[in-house]
């Protein structure tokens, strides 16, 4: 079940991306897809009662891999928070440019060009 | 061996090197970037008719990340490498028209890095963050002018651009979560040993959207004619000649037919999906005055054909599908070298205000008619050929109906491009052109090159090339599943 | 507009290098508790940005100025990959692990590892030189109407074009 | 984290939405923290921040820090339509995924994070298995993940920078 909040959290930003008129809302959905992505790959990686994947002195390996949280989805989502993390300074340097040329936020003023 | 690596490490080495350079050593990024790119183009056809996985750090298969090399790579490295050495060297006298020349050089060679990785790569998360390298090079370079009209359309661009690639992820995520692990040859053994269930539908649907989408194909086009007009034409060139290609198509391949296996309703996907772009593409460009633009919706329409082909699933239509992609990459990274080499001269796009310019501009009028004829398919030309085997695949496969689609979007094509050789060099000089000149040296030798190859590689399905390049490639396509056996197995 | 009160920049002084440590201590253990040359980096960061946001720029990029930052970014990406292609020529593959790494008795120990800890240095510098770059040139950037057209303003600094 | 999302995105006040996107992150790593990923709330932190103090800083200080703007009905009933079709679809598959709590990797025994948890403070030597994981096993995905970060930074630099064209021939 709570993979579907997860579900709906992504969506949520999908309706931001498609529906909102506004550059800001329009990253701040793509943020909150990131988010949704993010929590859903560690989510998946969860186990019950699990402890963090970091040994320390005088643990039992075998014990250890037990109890242990899958590593790799984190390994993965480090990188997808970086990716998001140049996506966005990328994009808001674009938008930022596009304030400068048009003055305004709004997708609806400068969809000059047509599909 | 171990010059797989070097497909990666050379361009990013020379792509953290160039912004460090100082500015007074103006031709040193050009001599770098050329360089970079002619070498990667010898190692490219090096490795021609090798196979094989190299595995980094000597991790074993499911531990690390792996690269895998076979016929589908090579022929891809081949395209991705040539087609980046013509641009490169397009771009010495063009890129004058704009500043910043370190920066476009390294985000060139960035773009060229993660499109390498892409067709290398063996592991899916892996093939996401080179993905990813090469969308944003890609996102800023479109923007890369600073122009009201560029920076619009990159933004449309990487809105989209990211929303695909948020569908990969999830895609990604969705497979891991049901397989327990990113590597391609693994994944696709446990997903034919527990057969599909709905997970790996889902995470099916989502690929294909988000590489759909990264490919441009129609229901999830909008991007395509803003994007590749507005870039520099070095750029667009690379964009509709390899970049859809390899993150798009290329993907579409390897996770259709080599991860999931091609099913009958996947391949009826595929053939709908590939007949829109291929009809909706060229009735958009029919109307179109602005030459790159037109251009643009012509790649969605040649885009088309390949899946198209691809889609079909049988021997012939493969062949036809991956011979087009190549024939396209170079016809149309030509058509865009042309189109830049008119702005460059005449400091327009509109096709209405030019006009004879083949007296002042003999060299890219006649590489344009060279690559003109190719893209609408008229013998000799290499387009021709793809685009009889495709046609042919589908009479073959019992589509008649989409092989009669495939002529008529083919006749459109030749008479889009009658009108664009009408307006743009043949008629009458106009008056305010007469002082405008041929573009310089460089640019002319990179658009010839390009056109000699349209000529020639028709030659590619006389036996002995076929039997190195095009068939080992087709074989990858057709052994579905068996990839990861031999992947495994290595 | 030259910075904040007196009570922000006497505590962001204080409390800068600690941070500064902070990142540090981050990025040098990694390998051993959580964190992460990432991490460290971006925590690194944060004291620069605390600086400017208390003092305002000028400050700031006396100490780290623009193309500092610029060529630390490519260094520090040059350094990781000069690991990754030192792995091919020593240990024969790419990115193979060439140092020895399994000391043994020495497990827990800060010089453990293999290149591990190298690469979290070499990933702290660029992350933290290439984050310092997005804040300057975004957060500091203004954009002012100026006869009658916008124009982007970067406060006493040229753009290196 | 639902209701600071839909804050974010519905209301029109601009500091308002970028703050309460602030709030989703930091909840976002509490959670990551709770559920065995140290590492991850540490650096969803830091970036939380960084994203806040530039999102802030690049448009609060721009002269409008309201959104008006009329939505389409049309536009908005058809992307709802679409995205309720994908969570009903989306729905069905999470049954298909195991339960929420029981880890893929003790289903299965290939999978390569079984091998990691083992013996990987053996073979990297490295107690903390995510670093072993990024900077050993799958190191490749760091240096393109570098890559990336170089890539962005490199073309906003290029997008801001001041003058871009030169005069052209012709014009």
């Amino acid at each position: 079940m709570i993979y579907a909040l997860c579900l709906i959290l992504f969506l949520i930003g999908l309706y931001g991306v498609l529906v909102k008129k506004n550059i800001i809302k329009i990253v701040i959905g793509l943020i909150i897809m990131d988010y949704a992505i993010n929590l859903f790959l560690l989510l998946v990686g969860y186990k019950k009662n699990g402890i963090p994947p970091i040994i320390s002195k005088g643990d039992d390996i075998a014990e250890f891999a037990r109890n242990s949280v899958d590593p790799l989805p984190q390994a993965l989502v480090l990188t997808s928070i970086v990716i998001g993390l140049g996506v966005i300074a990328l994009m808001v340097a674009i938008a930022i440019r596009l304030y400068e040329r048009n003055g305004t936020f709004d997708i609806t003023k400068m969809r000059r060009l047509k599909g | 061996m171990n010059i797989i690596p070097l497909f990666i490490v050379l361009p990013l080495t020379v792509a953290f090197i160039i912004p460090m350079i100082s500015r007074k050593f103006i031709k040193l990024p050009d001599v770098l970037g050329n360089l970079t790119t002619l070498t990667l183009v010898f190692l490219s056809v090096s490795v021609i008719g090798k196979t094989g996985v190299y595995m980094i750090g000597g991790w074993k298969m499911p531990l690390g990340i792996n690269m895998v090399i076979d016929g589908l790579s090579v022929l891809m490295l081949v395209t991705i490498n040539v087609v980046a050495f013509a641009s490169t060297l397009y771009s010495v006298d063009y890129m004058k028209m704009y500043t910043s020349k370190l920066r476009y050089y390294s985000l060139f060679l960035l773009m060229l890095t993660g499109m390498n990785g892409v067709v290398l790569t063996g592991d899916l998360f892996n093939l996401y963050v080179f993905l990813e390298i090469a969308s944003i090079a890609s996102y800023a370079l479109v923007g890369f002018g600073c122009e009201y009209d560029e920076l619009e359309a990159a933004f449309k661009y990487l809105v989209l651009g990211i929303v695909a690639s948020s569908f990969i992820l999830f895609g990604i995520a969705v497979i891991y979560g049901s397989v327990g692990s990113l590597n391609m040859a693994q994944i696709s053994e446990v997903i034919k040993q527990r057969g599909m269930n709905n997970a790996l539908l889902f995470a099916a649907a989502l690929f294909l959207m988000g590489f759909g989408l990264k490919a441009a194909l129609v229901p999830f086009h909008a991007w395509l004619p803003d994007a590749h007009s507005s870039a520099p034409a070095p750029i667009s060139a690379m964009l509709s000649g390899v970049l859809i290609k390899t993150l798009g198509i290329y993907t579409i391949i390897r996770v259709v037919y080599n991860i999931f296996g091609i099913s009958e309703r996947l391949s009826l996907i595929l053939m709908i999906m590939g007949t829109l772009s291929m009809v909706i593409g060229v009735l958009l460009a029919l109307g179109q005055w602005d030459f790159k633009r037109l251009l643009a919706y012509h790649s969605i329409s040649q885009v088309g054909y390949v899946i198209l082909g691809i889609g079909l699933g049988t021997p012939l239509g493969i062949l036809g599908g991956l011979f087009h992609l190549i024939n396209h990459s170079v016809f149309k990274a030509l058509l865009f070298l042309n189109a830049g080499s008119v702005e460059y001269a005449t400091g327009t796009r509109q096709m209405e205000e030019m006009g004879g310019l083949s007296e002042k501009m003999p060299v890219t009028a006649t590489t344009s008619l060279i690559a003109s004829m190719s893209i609408a398919g008229i013998p000799p030309f290499n387009g021709f050929w793809s685009k009889l085997i495709i046609i042919a695949a589908c009479i073959q496969a019992g589509h008649p109906v989409l092989a009669l689609l495939a002529v008529i979007a083919s006749i459109l094509t030749l008479a889009s491009f009658m009108k664009v050789q009408k307006y743009v060099f043949f008629e009458k000089l106009k008056e305010k052109w007469n002082d405008i000149r041929e573009v310089p040296l460089l640019m002319c030798v990179a658009m010839v090159i390009l056109s000699v190859l349209c000529v020639f590689m028709g030659l590619l399905l006389i036996p002995a090339a076929w039997n190195s390049f095009l068939n080992p490639a087709v074989q990858v396509v057709l052994e579905g599943t068996g990839y990861a056996l031999r992947v495994l197995g290595q | 507009m030259i910075g904040m009160t007196l009570i922000v920049k006497t505590i962001a002084q204080w409390i800068k290098s600690f941070i500064f440590l902070y990142g540090v201590y981050i990025t040098l253990y990694g390998h051993l508790t959580p964190g992460g040359g990432f991490a460290g980096g971006v925590i690194m960061v944060c004291s620069f940005i605390l600086l400017t946001l208390a003092f305002g720029k000028k400050k700031v990029l006396s100490k780290l100025s623009k193309a500092l930052a610029s060529e630390l970014d490519s260094i520090g990406s040059l350094i990781f990959l000069a690991i990754a292609t030192l792995g091919m020529s020593i240990g024969g593959v790419f990115f193979g692990n060439f140092i020895q790494k399994n000391i043994p008795g020495r497990e827990f120990a800060l010089l453990s590892a293999g290149m591990i800890p190298l690469c979290n240095i070499a990933i702290a510098i660029k992350v933290g030189s290439s984050l310092f770059m997005v804040f300057i040139i975004l957060a500091v950037l203004r954009v002012v109407e100026k006869e009658g057209r916008l124009e982007m303003i970067q406060t006493e600094m040229r753009e290196d074009e | 984290m639902l209701i600071g999302s839909i804050i974010a995105l519905e209301t029109s006040d601009l500091l308002a939405a970028v703050i309460s996107i602030g709030t989703v992150g930091l909840v976002s790593s509490v959670i990551f923290l709770f559920i065995g990923a140290p590492d991850i709330a540490i650096v969803q932190v830091v970036v939380e921040v960084l994203v806040l103090v530039v999102m802030i800083r690049a448009t609060i200080s721009k002269d409008l820090t309201t959104i008006s703007g009329d939505r389409e009905l049309f536009g908005v009933v058809v992307s709802i339509i679409m995205l309720a079709v994908i969570f009903i679809f989306g729905i069905k598959v999470f049954s298909d995924i195991p339960q929420f709590g029981t880890n893929i990797i003790s289903l299965f025994e290939g999978a390569p994070s079984n091998v990691y948890l083992s013996q990987g403070l053996k073979e990297t030597g490295a107690p903390n298995i995510v670093s072993s994981i990024i900077l050993d096993y799958r190191a490749y995905d760091t240096l393109g993940e570098a890559t990336i970060l170089f890539t962005a930074i490199l073309g906003a630099l290029a997008i801001l920078r001041q003058k871009t064209k030169r005069k052209t021939k012709g014009k």
